[in-house]
């Protein structure tokens, strides 16, 4: 399990190989990566910028990894998620997991990412092409997306 | 006794500061009635709380509610629901 | 859209920026690695074979693709499948599916590997320490989850 | 007429080659009418298709059932069931 939250960009495939190595009890490894938009609510984006809360923002998310090899058979797990000013085409997380079967490697990044959208402290300030600056309000569907883990059986 | 109170996003950018060390009177007992007292002190917090709604609280780095106690806090954090990933 | 079927190992980080290079358009994707286990039925695995259907192979998984692109909003995805000799921790397959919406990302994928399991011909033939060799059996389990895809509603 | 008939896996292990060129008779009008002339072609054949409720078949490298008609075919593929991924 590896938490991280850092300004530089990540590799998916040095991260899946770093991960991976060395173990031969995998069968499948899924990863999302998140990206940034061009463009927000129709009108053109120019850049972002993330902040988060240090300290809690690594525990929780730690927490949530923790939770997710609680429901899955999982043998390796990773997260990143970046924070400062990124621009259209920018990498913002990394989930991995990576598990003998692929059901449960699909369902526990699934899982983390919806967690991740809700409950780590992390929030977003967009900046369209005038130097305007929003930061973004919380998605309704994303909040639901979270709660069908609620009560959810455990091992997928 | 001083707390360390955060805020962070649009909470932070209406108060106009990061962080700041806090004596509480006893009265405050609960994040809403933290959030109450913070609004007396300056347009700024009024501002910034004026919709205590959609504010989350968290206490010693941990999601609380508003209504829950303060007892044991050590730092408490106002910020928007948050929007990663 | 873009199949390829090939002896060759595959780099996840090369693949995802090739395929998302240029799109402002993308804010999510998924990649699924299935790899080689050192383990089968209890069993240690020295190496396995995989056989495939020339032509009709990456016709069925073009088709397959073409699919999932009708029933969610995708902006681009990718399915390497590779054959010939391999051994415990190589990779086999890579799916990869890019949308602006996680959700789609994810049951795109998802649904492709569940496909590729159980549609595209692909024959495993695997190999003990002794170099006694079996042919892998069908799992119902794979079947099953083929089916769920059946009679799904389309947009995810 | 000629048709190319395609073997995988174990079935082409057991026939002990990966394809062939034949001239079905009129008789053979179906994937399971063929499977059943070509058992009579050899012992190898007969092991190849003992159990022929697991054997697929891909006319022209679509899948097909057993009971589809062959009218059309020029290749024809027998192979048991798929495990790729």
């Amino acid at each position: 399990m590896s938490v991280r939250v850092q300004v530089e960009d990540f590799d998916i495939g040095a991260e899946v190989r770093a991960l991976t190595a060395g173990h031969a009890d995998i069968g499948a490894v899924v990863t999302f990566t998140g990206t940034v938009r061009g463009e927000s609510g129709g009108k053109p984006l120019s850049r972002m910028t993330l902040e988060h809360y240090p300290g809690m923002t690594e525990r929780e998310i730690a927490r949530i990894e923790a939770e997710a090899h609680t429901r899955w058979p999982l043998q390796a797990s990773l997260i990143i998620h970046r924070v400062g000013t990124l621009r259209p085409g920018d990498n913002i997380v990394l989930v991995v997991t990576a598990s003998a079967h692929r059901h449960a490697a699909f369902a526990a990044a699934e899982f983390l990412m919806d967690y991740l959208k809700t409950r780590a402290p992390f929030w977003k300030k967009e900046e369209d092409a005038g130097g305007a600056g929003a930061w973004v309000d919380a998605r309704e569907s994303d909040d639901h997306a979270t709660r069908r883990w609620q009560g959810a059986t455990g091992k997928g | 006794m001083s707390v360390k109170i955060r805020y962070f996003a649009w909470v932070r950018e209406k108060t106009g500061k990061a962080e700041e060390d806090l004596d509480l009177p006893a009265e405050v007992k609960t994040g809403a009635d933290l959030i109450a007292w913070l609004k007396d002190r300056g347009p700024e917090y009024a501002e910034a709380f004026a919709r205590p709604e959609v504010i989350r609280v968290a206490v010693n780095q941990q999601h609380v509610k508003a209504t829950a106690s303060l007892a044991g806090a050590r730092e408490i954090a106002f910020f928007p629901p948050v929007t990663g990933g």
